[in-house]
């Protein structure tokens, strides 16, 4: 490596250092000055400038033809760090296993899987609820994609029954970053949940949440709470959860990867540093599969 | 660059020794290698002494303001005075005491802890410090020099924000804001010097076995800190050449009679300001990455996660700068979507909170003097950070903005955080640094002191906030129900004074007389803790070559070592 | 005490070769040069056509075709330099390849004069015919700042050319200094690469 | 009015709100108390408009959650410290070594971005509601520029202009009145902010802000500068009255008059206009014309003196006359060195001006 490259071979017992100097602390000083003058007065400028000057010419003095570097006597001494602590413990979930939590789980696309078929469950009772309620395809569109913002705060009946463009785009964009979101949490949580995963995340969770909008939602989005209907709501959310749970427990899950390094999971390759450390990762993944399990 | 093969036509000098630390050696000569000196180690305990004796200044200046505001219509302090005080106070803070800090632990950690023997570009480093530390000279020199205003001796007074077009010639005649514009040009030169200094060290200078993701957290958020700096300083840099060319050269960047627009420079400064403070967070939470799980005696949890955080951190605050302008008029979508990305920087964010929650549960955990200012801080920036989130809510912005709200919001990330963890890394490395530990027993006075004043100062700042308080005012009138918190504020920022104050002491009396500290006091596990306390000039003897992130836990427990499971 | 032990673990970690200090540091400045250059592109770009009074850029500005080439045809007579240098490392014919390293360099800085020249030329028809300077308005503000920004980059990687070229002529440069004239020579690159963004925001968008 | 429409009055509570006791339960504990004991109030849990209204609201939505958020982690960091603490009876063992799990840091990176965009989409909603509020044509609308440490107010609609007390009539449900403001500067920025009534809202020179709001109880309101903008700023202090339509209307009326004129004064307004009072102040109806200082035809009708800091009372005026400096620092009013009994006939003068 370059830090060894550099230095200039030193006699045995000593190292080279770069040596100290000075011209450094001139040339900044000589800046100062330059700044000083600014506020005073031009002459303290110009000395300012013969400093830098030659605190600049000092500088590559130091450095050229080849950087100047003292020799330092230095005394090796072998060094074995002791700890007052004798053993390590382990977490015993296995005879073998030792620090990797959750053995296997869902993978993060199956959460998200999840999430996409929960979200388009979803829209089936939203969509028949405006339907049979109104006999309009777009009433709960309207409602979760602007209705009672700006100039749209107090929409006619009419209205909200029709088809209106940004009302799509935003409430699309709502309920995608929803859906997904909450996939990707319940993937991520099921396999720290106790036993029923469907009966969890399909029933429990939507109440929990139908439970804390209902409370809140009065501040989020006023006139969607104003018209919203709360059973139809309940039933929209449990048929998300249900059909999420269903599709993420479906999956095939996957032994966590935990043992393998940071940069082969995220499987970043680059030439140089990456390609040789991948090696040596790899090295280290059939090794680790030999001691850890 | 590898000019090895070049035979070497230089002698080299043979000092054999260190002078100074000899006994026959003057103070002349001792003061003469500190100032020549190009090693890392020297130089980074010169930024740190040298931010110990600003937090001094500016934190007297603090005081001086906290008694102005004691009682309501007090004549301690005239408006002029006052108004320098608080933008000495805050530029000193950020620029003389928090960034110094921050590079002066890089400076000294980062070779030690990546088995380098200095940084690729001593010299520059050299250059680096003496350019900081001149830049803070020269802003103090306005003090005496700059004919201000009100006739001789005059500080800046226009906030750290330095908002057109108030530092115009137009309304800031005499030569206060050259002083102020000129200081941090120069300061800010010697912090990018600083950082490239940093990121060619990580990329240069490990030791063997040293791969990136082997690294300390420690220098992983240095790196991501120095990457940070190079895109923040330089607009900051921009911004002040923008406003010398106004001052100077007639220009009209911000001169609003010309059509110049204000509004540019508070996107510029806060393209600045708002990375900034991570920039000075994110080093905070190096040193809690290395305390938090030496003194519970584990491994991080989650080491990616921590790097990716960093990383998603730095990321994402270029992008949230707006949220300090909600006031100034922008668009409802402007303001919605810094409103969004602001709340955004709060997930990696937490996830380091999280992270080191984790790291501590199951843990043995040693309540030393560092690790209590460890856990005070994780405390106080998960409040502090909630206080942001607050903020961030653009339409409650409105209301809090500019109050002694966000007064209160930044002081408990700035000393809550930050002064925290440079406290918990100066209680943890000190022995590192001197080979003598700090005295428990007077750090756990300080350290208790230290978390009464902090929250009866800036826990009962944030209410005078919510009934209508501004900041930046010398004076207000009775009756808004401010004066009983005021009280208190003051009487807290006195607290804190005596525990630094008590600091000062345990330093200089361990430093005299304290216990000797040995190798590797805390039973730690990077490599700064297997060489001697203080380190030879050359770090290692012999090059260390590791094989996990936690050397010396391989070494410690041959029968476990890391370097099986990463 | 002093030094840890190498311990030894299986595949401790190959030895590999780091980057160069150097590149690394010189790209680390680049990147906090690109954010100054940037955030006086941004004040030019929102400044444009806000002026109050004239002159407007398409009164004035004249394209500077010349110059622009000269400037940018420097950055492949750089890298054909630092290829003979590197020939000459390599290579027997040592002493050819240095001569056409020197040609070469010389070349570089003398097209860097000349935009500079070309620079200070139309600057002078801008004061003096034009009557724009700093304080006209918010075109000559931004215009000179940002041109000025730029050519002060010129000025200092000239007076880096001159020195090595100085070296060169008098034989103190060797092809050992490789490395380090690759160091400077990303900074011409860059700094040609930022007059690209200059003369699209100046000439072509702002006129 | 709008917003209150979209409102819905009852302030929704959520169970785990009471965590959040400390901060928010004090918090408007003290606001009340505050706004008891106090003569004054200038608190932001004191709304009595549409949009502060919608802004309390939010906050409280806001500090519930954060509250939540705090109890949750804060609860966590207590556990962690009190449980995982070393104890003498523990073995000499290192704890297990736990290197990280990406599930549980999936869910703990998801959770917070689920938090985050359900704080957006309220802010956002709130946000819209507010700035983009359509403006009705019965509005008032009056320009606020912001002078170096006082404000100014011009009533374009009725062609006069007043400084540093804006009225303006109630909007209560009989009577549907927004006020509409254009908020401008004159040198450097300012920031003009009455908690109870709205939140602030800066003057940047070059740049036209707009703030609308429906004041909905009549009283005096109190503000001040928000912005640092130079030696007085903290005396740039502000007052709203809000006036029920007659009483605004009778003051319109008489802020519509040109000066009075009393012979009695004359000697003093005679002084006054060979003064270079003239060249910053306007009286209309007399000789003086100058705009750098308020607009002085009504100085009388003006509860206080120079932005709110002494009571407008001939005492008073005659200690600014003669030495504005002492009473507020950093004032761009010079003191004229007027002597004695010129200061007096010039305060006669002006105290004829209701
Ligand atoms: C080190 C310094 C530091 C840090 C880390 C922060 C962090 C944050 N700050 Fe702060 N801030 C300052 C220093 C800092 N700030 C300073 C100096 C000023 C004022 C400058 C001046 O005006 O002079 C300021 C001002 C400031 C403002 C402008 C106020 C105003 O002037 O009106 C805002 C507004 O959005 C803000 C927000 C935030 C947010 C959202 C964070 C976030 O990064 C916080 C993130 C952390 C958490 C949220 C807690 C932990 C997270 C969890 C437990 C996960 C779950 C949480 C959620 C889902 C929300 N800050
Ligand atoms: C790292 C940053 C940092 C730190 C550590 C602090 C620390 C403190 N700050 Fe600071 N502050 C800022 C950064 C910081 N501040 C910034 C950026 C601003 C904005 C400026 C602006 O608006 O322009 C600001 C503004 C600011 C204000 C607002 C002024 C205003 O707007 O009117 C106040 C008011 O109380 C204040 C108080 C304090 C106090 C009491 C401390 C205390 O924690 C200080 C404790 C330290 C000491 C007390 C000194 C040590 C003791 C001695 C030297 C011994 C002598 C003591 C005794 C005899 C008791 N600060
Ligand atoms: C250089 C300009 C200037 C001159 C000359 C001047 N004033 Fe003023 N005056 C001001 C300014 C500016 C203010 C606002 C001060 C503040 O509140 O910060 C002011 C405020 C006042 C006020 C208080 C107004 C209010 O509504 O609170 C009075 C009364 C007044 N001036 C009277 C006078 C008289 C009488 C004279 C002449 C003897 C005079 N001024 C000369 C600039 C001037
Ligand atoms: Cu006007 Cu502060
Ligand atoms: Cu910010």
């Amino acid at each position: 490596m370059s830090s060894h490259e550099e230095r200039p071979e030193a006699p045995d017992g000593f190292v080279a250092l770069p040596a100290p100097t000075a011209w450094p602390l001139v040339l900044a000083f000589g800046l100062l000055l330059i700044f000083l003058g600014v506020v005073t007065s031009a002459a303290i400028s110009l000395l300012g400038l013969v400093l830098a000057v030659s605190g600049g010419i000092g500088w590559f003095g130091e450095v050229l033809p080849q950087e100047r570097h003292e020799l330092i006597s230095m005394e090796a001494h072998e060094f074995a760090p002791k700890s007052t602590y004798r053993a390590v413990s382990r977490i015993h979930i296995d005879a073998q296993h030792r620090a990797h939590l959750p053995v296997t789980t869902p993978s993060v696309t199956a959460g998200l899987k999840g999430g996409v078929a929960g979200g388009i469950a979803m829209i089936v009772p939203a969509t028949l609820y405006g339907l049979i309620a109104f006999h309009s395809f777009w009433y709960a569109v309207n409602l979760l994609g602007g209705a009672g913002v700006a100039d749209w705060t107090n929409p006619t009946m009419a209205q909200i029954t029709h088809f209106r463009l940004s009302a799509l785009v935003t409430a699309a964009v709502i309920h995608a970053a929803l859906s997904l979101l909450v996939g990707l949490l319940y993937g991520a949580t099921l396999p720290m949940l106790p036993r029923h995963p469907i009966l969890l995340g399909g029933l429990f969770a939507p109440l929990l949440w139908t439970g804390v909008l209902h409370a809140s939602l009065s501040l989020i989005n006023p006139f969607l709470d104003q018209k919203i209907h709360w059973v139809w709501f309940v039933v929209s959310q449990i048929a998300f959860g249900m059909v999420a749970g269903w599709v993420v427990a479906k999956q095939a899950h996957i032994r966590t990867q935990q043992y393998l390094p940071f940069a082969a999971r995220v499987g970043l390759e680059t030439p140089g540093l990456i390609a040789e450390r991948h090696q040596e990762g790899l090295d280290q993944r059939t090794e680790s599969g030999e001691e850890g399990r | 660059m590898a000019d090895s093969t070049l035979p070497v036509d230089r002698p080299m000098e043979l000092p054999g020794d260190l002078p100074g630390e000899q006994p026959g050696f003057t103070w002349l000569e001792t003061l003469h290698t500190w100032v020549t000196t190009v090693d890392h180690k020297k130089l980074g305990l010169m930024y740190i002494g040298y931010a110990l004796i600003f937090l001094l200044v500016a934190g007297v200046e603090a005081l001086l303001m906290r008694v102005q505001l004691m009682v309501a219509n007090n004549h301690f302090l005239s408006p002029e005075v006052y108004n320098r005080l608080f933008t000495m106070h805050g530029t000193t803070m950020v620029f003389l005491v928090g960034m110094p800090f921050i590079i002066g632990f890089a400076n000294y950690l980062v070779p030690l802890m990546i088995g380098a023997r200095d940084m690729a570009l001593p010299r520059l480093n050299a250059f680096s410090f003496w350019m900081t530390a001149l830049g803070g000279f020269f802003l103090y020199y306005s003090f005496l020099g700059a004919v201000g205003l009100q006739g001789a001796g005059s500080a800046p007074d226009t906030t750290w924000w330095g908002y057109a077009p108030l530092t115009e010639r137009a309304f800031s005649r005499g030569h206060t804001m050259d002083y102020w514009a000129l200081a941090l040009v120069m300061s800010g030169i010697g912090t990018i010097g600083a950082a490239v200094n940093v990121i060619a060290t990580v990329f240069c200078m490990r030791c063997k076995g040293m791969t990136l993701f082997r690294m300390p957290l420690l220098v992983w958020l240095n790196l991501t800190t120095a990457g940070l700096i190079l895109v923040t300083i330089s607009p900051l840099t921009a911004a002040q050449i923008m406003l010398l060319i106004d001052r100077y050269l007639g220009g009209h960047f911000f001169d609003s009679q010309a059509g110049g627009s204000p509004v540019l420079w508070f996107h510029f400064f806060w393209i600045f300001g708002h990375p900034e403070v991570y920039v000075l967070v994110l080093p905070a939470f190096a040193i809690a990455n290395e305390v938090i799980p030496t003194f519970s005696r584990k491994a991080i949890f989650g080491y990616p996660a921590m790097v990716a955080a960093s990383a998603g951190i730095a990321f994402i605050s270029l992008g949230v700068w707006a949220h300090h302008m909600f006031t100034v008029g922008m668009s409802a979508p402007g303001n919605a979507f810094f409103v969004l990305s602001t709340g955004l920087v709060g997930v990696p964010t937490g996830i380091k909170i999280f992270n080191w929650i984790a790291t501590m549960w199951g843990g043995k955990i040693r309540f030393t003097v560092s690790m209590m200012f460890a856990v005070a801080f994780v405390a106080q920036f998960l409040l502090a950070g909630l206080t942001g989130i607050m903020l961030s809510m653009a339409p409650w912005n409105w209301q809090l903005h500019d109050t002694y709200f966000v007064v209160a919001h930044f002081h408990y990330v700035l000393v809550g955080a930050i002064v925290f963890c440079i406290f918990s890394g100066l209680y943890y490395w000190f022995p590192k640094m001197t080979g003598k530990l700090l005295s428990e027993r007077l750090g756990k006075w300080h350290f208790w002191l230290f978390v009464l004043g902090f929250h009866m100062t800036f826990d009962f700042m944030h209410i005078p906030g919510l009934l209508g308080m501004p900041r930046w005012i010398y004076t207000y009138q009775p009756g808004f129900g401010w004066e009983k918190w005021n009280i208190l504020v003051g009487v807290g920022a006195f607290v804190q004074g005596i525990a630094i104050l008590l600091f000062s002491f345990n330093m200089v009396r361990s430093y005299l007389k304290g216990a000797e500290a040995g190798p590797d006091p805390w039973d730690a596990w990077t490599l700064e803790w297997a060489t001697s306390s203080p380190p030879p000039p050359y770090n290692f003897a012999i090059e260390p070559v590791v094989a996990s992130r936690r050397p010396l836990w391989d070494q410690k427990h041959p029968e476990d070592p890391d370097w099986r499971y990463e | 005490m002093s030094a840890l032990a190498a311990p030894a673990p299986p595949h401790a970690g190959s030895d590999r070769r780091a980057p160069s200090r150097g590149i690394v540091a010189m790209l680390a400045v680049i990147v906090a040069e690109s954010a100054i250059f940037a955030i006086f592109v941004v004040a030019y770009v929102f400044y444009i056509g806000k002026s109050l009074s004239g002159p407007t850029p398409r009164q004035v500005l004249e394209i500077p075709y010349f110059n622009t080439v000269c400037l940018l045809s420097s950055s492949i007579t750089i890298w054909l330099a630092e290829r003979s240098l590197k020939r000459a490392s390599t290579r027997s014919a040592t002493r050819s390849a240095m001569r056409a390293f020197t040609a070469w360099w010389a070349c570089t800085a003398l097209l860097g004069a000349i935009f500079l020249a070309g620079t200070a030329l139309e600057w002078r028809k801008l004061i003096y015919q034009d009557g724009l300077t700093v304080r006209t308005n918010l075109f000559g503000t931004t215009f000179y700042s940002l041109v000025g920004l730029h050519a002060s980059h010129v000025i200092i990687g000239l007076i880096m050319l001159s020195f090595v070229l100085i070296f060169a002529l008098t034989g103190k440069l060797h092809p050992q200094h490789r490395h380090r004239v690759e160091v400077l020579a990303l900074y011409w690159h860059f700094v040609d690469a930022v007059w690209v963004v200059v003369f699209t925001v100046v000439y072509v968008i702002g006129r | 009015m709008n917003w209150r429409k979209v409102l819905r009055p009852e302030v929704f509570r959520l169970p785990v709100g009471l965590l959040a006791g400390i901060g928010l339960a004090g918090g408007r504990c003290l606001a009340q108390s505050a706004g008891r004991v106090a003569v004054k109030s200038q608190t932001i849990f004191a709304p009595h408009s549409g949009p502060a209204h919608l802004i309390e609201q939010l906050s409280y939505f806001v500090l519930e959650i954060t509250g939540a958020i705090f109890a949750v982690v804060g609860g966590l960091l207590l556990f962690v410290v009190v449980r995982f603490r070393r104890r003498p009876t523990d073995d000499a063992a290192e704890p297990p070594q736990i290197y990280g799990s990406t599930q549980i840091e999936l869910a703990w990176t998801v959770a917070p971005v689920l938090i985050v965009v359900v704080l957006f989409l309220t802010a956002a909603r709130i946000i819209f509601a507010i700035e983009t509020a359509p403006i009705p044509p019965s509005s008032l609308h009056v320009d606020v520029v912001g002078h170096q440490f006082w404000w100014e107010f011009r009533y374009p609609g009725d062609g006069f202009v007043t400084a540093n007390e804006l009225h303006i009539p109630v909007s209560g449900p009989e009577t549907d009145r927004v006020s509409d403001l254009r908020i401008l500067s004159a040198d450097v920025d300012h920031s003009f902010w009455a908690p109870e009534l709205f939140g602030k809202i800066d003057t940047v020179p070059n740049q036209t802000n707009r703030l609308t709001f429906d004041p909905d109880a009549v009283g005096i309101y109190y503000g001040q500068c928000a912005q640092f903008c130079g030696t007085a700023h903290a005396q740039m202090l502000l007052r709203v009255y809000v006036q029920t339509p007659d009483d605004f209307a009778a003051w319109v009326a008489n802020q519509r008059r040109p000066a009075v004129e009393d012979p009695a004064v004359a000697a003093g307004r005679q002084f006054f206009e060979s003064q270079s009072c003239v060249s910053c102040h306007t009286i209309r109806g007399s000789s003086a014309h100058g705009l750098y200082g308020p607009d002085l035809t009504h100085l009388m009708s003006r509860d206080t003196l120079a932005s709110g800091i002494i009571p407008n009372t001939p005492s008073n005026l005659k200690r600014w006359i003669h030495d504005p400096q002492s009473i507020k620092p950093g004032a761009k009013m010079p003191a004229m060195q007027l002597g004695d009994s010129e200061t007096d006939q010039i305060v006669a003068y002006l105290s004829t001006l209701k």
